[in-house]
């Protein structure tokens, strides 16, 4: 099976690297952009249930209090 | 002569890499990169210029990539000509991401529009600080010419794993362009081991010189090896007198001289 | 949508007792009964209700994280009654009457002279419940929040140091109670947080610890640390009326509200959901720029006084300032630069946004301050101005929101009244046959989680930018005590920085825990050369309200204010981070003792590891039959009773006279005895040398007799091992006669450690095995 | 307008971050994973078109010798 899991910042939480990348692209002069917000992508492969990959998620790759996360089945879910 | 050391937002080792050169007896002027974008001051006043490492604007997207594409797109030109006048230019750590994001590392056919090779995440994909071996000698850069067989500094990244288009290596070492490579304490090159070569870097590639020889970009910092009391281990070898780092950079500083 | 007004107030004078608890707890204000009740009282006086800009004002300025309420109290136990603060730890410092001193429990950091103008300022700060659920922000920020304290005393950070407890990495996750992280989770986003603010930064974390207890699963602890370098002639503190209140940094936000009531109660299962505001991630590179900014004004001295936006925000800050320089302040809060609308006036007062600053600037120096920090890519905005008569009044669009009594202020705060109790839990020292083959044991010992290498965390930090670090955490391949720095580019004076924790003993003693933890501190100091030692503390207890944990908290204090005097080194700065529960319930007692000292000339730092063959190895210091509380008896399942204790006016004489023969160039390498006592610390300085080492119990000093086991694996404090070259060593003995001292072995050819008593060989192990145990877990 | 852009390794440059969550997984105990790979999303708002976007991640959002990128509209695209 293949998941997609996507990680990204909870509305409030400050993301820098947004911010910093908004930045660059000003100062390439990118006038027309107004904001940019970033997020990690994991592609997951093997043998796991959609529940295993929620337990990936809660216990490796994100933080429930200041991320949100959503995943989603791409290849061969049999839910 | 004059030194214009360049920093960004971000920007961390601008201070004792100055310091360095002063002590080499050169001017050395910290830069804010804004006074270079708005023409307040002009990199063709200077003998030479050195980016020194940090993080900056946060490394966020790929480390140096900010720096480097905005100075080659707002000072392209003026850098080509710098290069191509035979000022040098040292780029180190963070400095020498920006040296190749901004296309003038490798340099292969002069400055280029876009990367020609990329410095990724290491191997272990962790930032990690700790002291190397380097081979130097290959290459036509002079700053690294003289040295002895092994030196010993110090890498601090996490992004220093030197990734080439297919052929780059070859067309690197075949131009002499590969000035550094990480090596066992023997001299021998690291062959990829961990973690004699810190982060994974093809050919063990610590730094890399342009075709001309006149734009070194490397990942180790030969500020933090200047005096053999920053080795760690100067309690059992000593710590009177100056280290590799001072030989990098003097040579460095003498070729202007010479210019 | 019609907002609302932007002065809202809050009945309180008619409320009774109940309804007062009633309404701090829907505010989460975190303010007790009596406490409530003073607030109502002042406001009957006046004749008015307060605002909620006030109300929150109280909250914060009078939360046990700003005002230190138990530390400041007063508290009873068996009869006697202490307030804390003043007859421990500050009764220290205001007993030895240092003149290095140069300020002391005032400011941000304690500040003491250095090398000519120049004063060193360092400060050690937790942050513990944010690194509870957001482990790497919770660090991030807490790291930023001490180089802020550093900054706000005109300070540039130079080195950063951190300490960690946490849960053990190995705990089975159906351990885990509902709403607490896996401590591998924890361990390992704390570490990257700490690393990814002081590396971008540009700030080398050089020295730290890290502690594993089951009793930090369910609240870590994180201290981190400062260092920094002020010119004595710029630490300007000189308020007049009319100089602006200029805002720097970040724009403000909703986060961190709540922070330091947050602080200042229990975790709980919920903390994840009700506390998300209080979660930061922190940008280091603001912070940097802040940094040069700062350095520019005050290299200029443009600047009357500063401080850092922390627990508390603007609220704290402001007052604070105006309170210092005898003012009052007006303050236009809709000039405070925002993260986006709709914040309520109240919000923006006592946001705790990161990268923040709070500048006082004289009017005719305004222009010019702004246009370095613009230079920089800062946000500067002056938001209001010191003022005569001691008033703080805010303003919010021309209304205001509120107007205080800066006496009341801070000044009106009851005086907590406690009750504690202590009873030493009631233990045993156990009896089991020793091993025929010590080695098993010393293999383990090393490969315990407390003992064990932390190469792997340390090298993700940058702990040698600035290249001014002299003593590298791992120097010599082996496990530094202390780091020493060379902060001035033109004179060789170093700094050393050590630290003493051991959170083991406070399950049997926390006075001997705490006493443990100067001492060690001090010596870890002393083993590389450093001296003239000044120390901070950090106490990490449980709920002070509960009459047990006070009782520890106050036999802490006492032990190390008791042991601190004897050794001659003041407390200059510190904090207490009290409850520290979860429920699972509290945290061990934990005191850390931070120590900085100076030594002469770098050039003479001692390091740890062996330098060669042939030399002779001396053990300073008398062991005792204190086993409990030790990685020996832990491993063998025990805790024990008797805890080591610090006999400090040896000790104090036998540190002096090594300091000695280090000046006179006599030492080798030194390292400092303390978990798994000479066993291990044998062991690592003939690793971290790659040099043999052949060791002779039988020759050990000790008070009474005792097994071999035990003089091997004894914790007891105030003890060292010296290497000395044989050429030296009457010189050596000469300089330290009259201490309790002997030379119990040399260093050989063999890569091998062999301990022996007489002629029994006790323990035969090869040097790589040795390091390979150590190295191994983690 | 809202652009979506997705920023991966090229085929045969090392993910070491997908690597190293690999590892990290294994060690929780998802013993059912066989590989992990990462990818950087950035969600791009302003008045700017396709070919815009196309210019942002060759100036400056993705290095050509390491890095491929996907641009996917999201608001508001009126090719
Ligand atoms: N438990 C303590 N031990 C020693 N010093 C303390 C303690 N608590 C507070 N202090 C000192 O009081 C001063 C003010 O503390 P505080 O208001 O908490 O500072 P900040 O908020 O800037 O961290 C600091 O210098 C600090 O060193
Ligand atoms: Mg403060």
């Amino acid at each position: 099976m293949l998941w997609e899991v996507r990680v990204s910042y909870k509305r409030g939480v400050q993301d820098s690297e947004g911010e910093s990348t908004l930045k660059g692209l000003k100062a390439l002069g990118f006038g027309g952009v107004e904001g940019v917000s970033t997020a990690k992508v994991y592609l997951i492969k093997g043998n796991c249930s959609r529940g295993d990959v929620e337990e990936i998620c809660r216990r490796l790759l994100a933080n429930p209090v200041s991320q949100d996360y959503t995943i989603r089945g791409i290849e061969g879910e049999d839910e | 002569m004059n030194f214009c050391i360049l920093r960004a937002p971000g920007t961390n080792c601008d201070g004792e890499t100055a310091r360095a050169l002063e002590e080499l007896g050169c001017g050395a002027e910290v830069v804010h990169l804004k006074r270079l974008l708005d023409g307040r001051v002009d990199i063709l006043g200077y003998s030479g210029l050195v980016i020194p490492g940090g993080f900056s604007y946060g490394d966020h997207i790929r480390s140096g990539a900010i720096v480097g594409r905005v100075l080659s797109h707002a000072l392209g030109e003026r850098l080509s000509r710098f290069v191509d006048e035979g000022r040098p230019v040292l780029g180190i750590c963070n400095g020498f991401q920006v040296l190749a994001e901004a296309g003038l590392l490798p340099g292969f056919e002069g400055t280029s529009r876009f990367p020609e090779m990329a410095l990724s995440k290491n191997a272990s994909s962790h930032f990690e600080d700790r002291w190397v071996h380097l081979r130097a000698g290959e290459s036509s850069c002079p700053f690294t010419k003289g040295m002895p067989p092994v030196l010993r500094m110090p890498v601090a990244h996490g992004e220093g794993r030197v990734v080439l288009p297919p052929g780059g290596l070859e067309r690197l070492e075949a131009n002499g362009q590969v000035a550094l490579r990480y090596a066992l304490g023997s001299g021998e090159p690291a062959g990829g081991r961990y973690p004699e070569n810190p982060n994974g870097s093809a050919g063990d590639i610590a730094g890399i010189t342009n075709p001309q020889g006149n734009v070194l970009g490397l990942m180790p910092h030969p500020e933090r090896a200047f005096l053999r009391i920053l080795y760690p281990d100067w309690t059992r070898t000593g710590g009177e007198g100056y280290g590799d780092g001072y030989l990098l950079l003097r040579n460095m500083v003498e070729y202007v001289r010479r210019l | 949508m019609s907002s609302p007004p932007a002065r809202l107030t809050v009945p309180l004078r008619s409320l009774g007792e109940d309804e007062l608890l009633r309404t701090s707890r829907e505010r989460q204000l975190s303010l007790s009964r009596e406490e409530m009740g003073t607030i109502r009282d002042h406001f009957r006086a006046a004749g008015r209700e307060p605002t909620d800009v006030e109300l929150e004002t109280f909250a914060q300025t009078w939360s046990e994280h700003c005002i230190h309420k138990t530390f400041k109290g007063r508290i009873e136990l068996d009869g006697e009654v202490i307030e804390l603060f003043r007859d421990t730890i500050a009764g220290v410092t205001s007993k030895l009457r240092l003149p290095w001193c140069f300020s002391v429990f005032e400011d941000n950091a304690g500040l003491v002279d250095f090398e000519g103008e120049m004063a060193l300022a360092f400060k050690v700060e937790t942050h513990n419940h944010p690194s509870a659920v957001e482990p790497f922000g919770g660090a991030a920020t807490g790291v930023g929040g001490v180089i802020r304290d550093i900054l706000g005393v005109w300070g540039e950070p130079i080195a950063n140091t951190d300490v960690l407890c946490f849960g053990p990495l190995d705990l089975p996750y159906e351990e885990l109670p509902p709403g607490v992280k896996h401590p591998r989770f924890i361990h390992s986003y704390v570490v990257a947080g700490i690393g990814a603010y002081g590396n971008n930064m540009g700030i080398p974390t050089v020295n730290g610890a890290i502690y594993f207890d089951r009793s930090y699963v369910g609240n870590p602890l994180v201290f981190c640390g400062t260092l920094g370098l002020v010119p004595k002639a710029k630490y300007a503190r000189d308020v007049k009326p009319g100089d602006a209140v200029l805002l720097v940094g970040g724009k403000t936000g909703r986060d961190g509200v709540h922070g330091v009531t947050f602080a200042s109660a229990e975790l709980h299962e919920r903390s994840e959901e009700v506390s998300a505001t209080a979660v930061q991630i922190g940008d280091p590179i603001e912070e940097e720029k802040i940094k040069r900014g700062i350095l520019r004004v005050r290299e200029l001295g443009l600047g009357s006084a500063i401080t850092d936006l922390g627990g508390g925000g603007l609220s704290s800050a402001v007052g604070e300032m105006a309170h210092r320089a005898g003012l009052g302040a007006l303050v236009h809060l809709e000039r405070v630069p925002l993260k986006y609308p709709g914040m309520r006036p109240w919000e923006v007062w006592i946001s705790e946004s990161q990268e923040r600053m709070l500048l006082a600037v004289p009017k005719a120096n305004l222009d010019r301050v702004m246009e370095h920090f613009a230079e920089e890519e800062v946000e500067a905005t002056p938001i209001g101005e010191f003022v005569p008569g001691k008033r703080l009044r805010v303003l919010y669009r021309g209304e205001e929101v509120a107007d205080l009594d800066l006496a009341f202020l801070f000044r009106g705060c009851p005086m907590v009244a406690r009750k504690a109790k202590w009873k030493p839990p009631r233990l045993e020292e156990p009896s089991f046959p020793m091993d025929k083959d010590l080695g098993g044991d010393l293999l383990r010992i090393l490969g315990s989680p407390n003992v064990a290498s932390r190469e792997g965390v340390i090298r993700t930090y940058d702990h040698e930018v600035r290249a001014a670090t002299i003593l590298k955490p791992i120097h010599g391949y082996g496990p530094g005590d202390a780091a020493v720095l060379r902060p001035l580019y033109d004179s060789w004076k170093g700094a050393v920085l050590s630290n003493g924790l051991n959170p083991e003993y406070g399950k049997i003693d926390p006075y001997w825990m705490a006493a443990s933890a100067v001492d060690e501190a001090v010596r870890n100091n002393t083993a590389v050369g450093g001296r003239r030692i000044a120390l901070l503390d950090n106490f990490c207890f449980g709920n002070p309200e509960r009459p047990e944990v006070l009782g520890q908290l106050v036999r802490a204090a006492k032990g190390c204010s008791d042991t601190a005097l004897a050794h001659g080194t003041p407390f200059i700065s510190g904090k207490d981070s009290l409850y520290n529960e979860s429920p699972l319930g509290p945290v061990t007692p934990t005191l850390l003792i931070s120590a900085l000292g100076i030594i002469p000339d770098v050039r003479r730092a001692v390091s740890m590891d062996l330098k060669g063959p042939g030399h002779r190895l001396y053990v300073l210091g008398t062991t005792r039959d204190e086993l409990g509380g030790s990685h020996y008896y832990k491993i063998k399942g025990h805790t024990g009773k008797n805890v080591p204790r610090v006999y400090p006016d040896e000790a104090r004489e036998l540190f002096e006279a090594l300091i000695k023969a280090m000046d006179m160039g006599l030492v080798r390498a030194c390292h400092d005895l303390s978990e798994g006592g000479l066993g291990v610390a044998a062991a690592e300085m003939a690793f971290a040398g790659s040099v043999g080492l052949e060791l002779d119990l039988g020759k050990v000093p000790l008070a009474g007799r005792m097994r071999e086991d035990k003089v091997f694996f004894s914790e007891s404090n105030s003890r060292l091992l010296v290497e000395v070259r044989e050429e030296d060593s009457p010189e050596f003995e000469a300089a330290l006669r009259g201490h309790s001292v002997a030379s119990i072995g040399k260093t050989v050819d063999d890569k091998e450690l062999v301990v022996k008593k007489g002629k029994k060989t006790l323990l035969k192990a090869g040097l790589d095995a040795l390091r390979d145990a150590w190295e191994a877990s983690l």
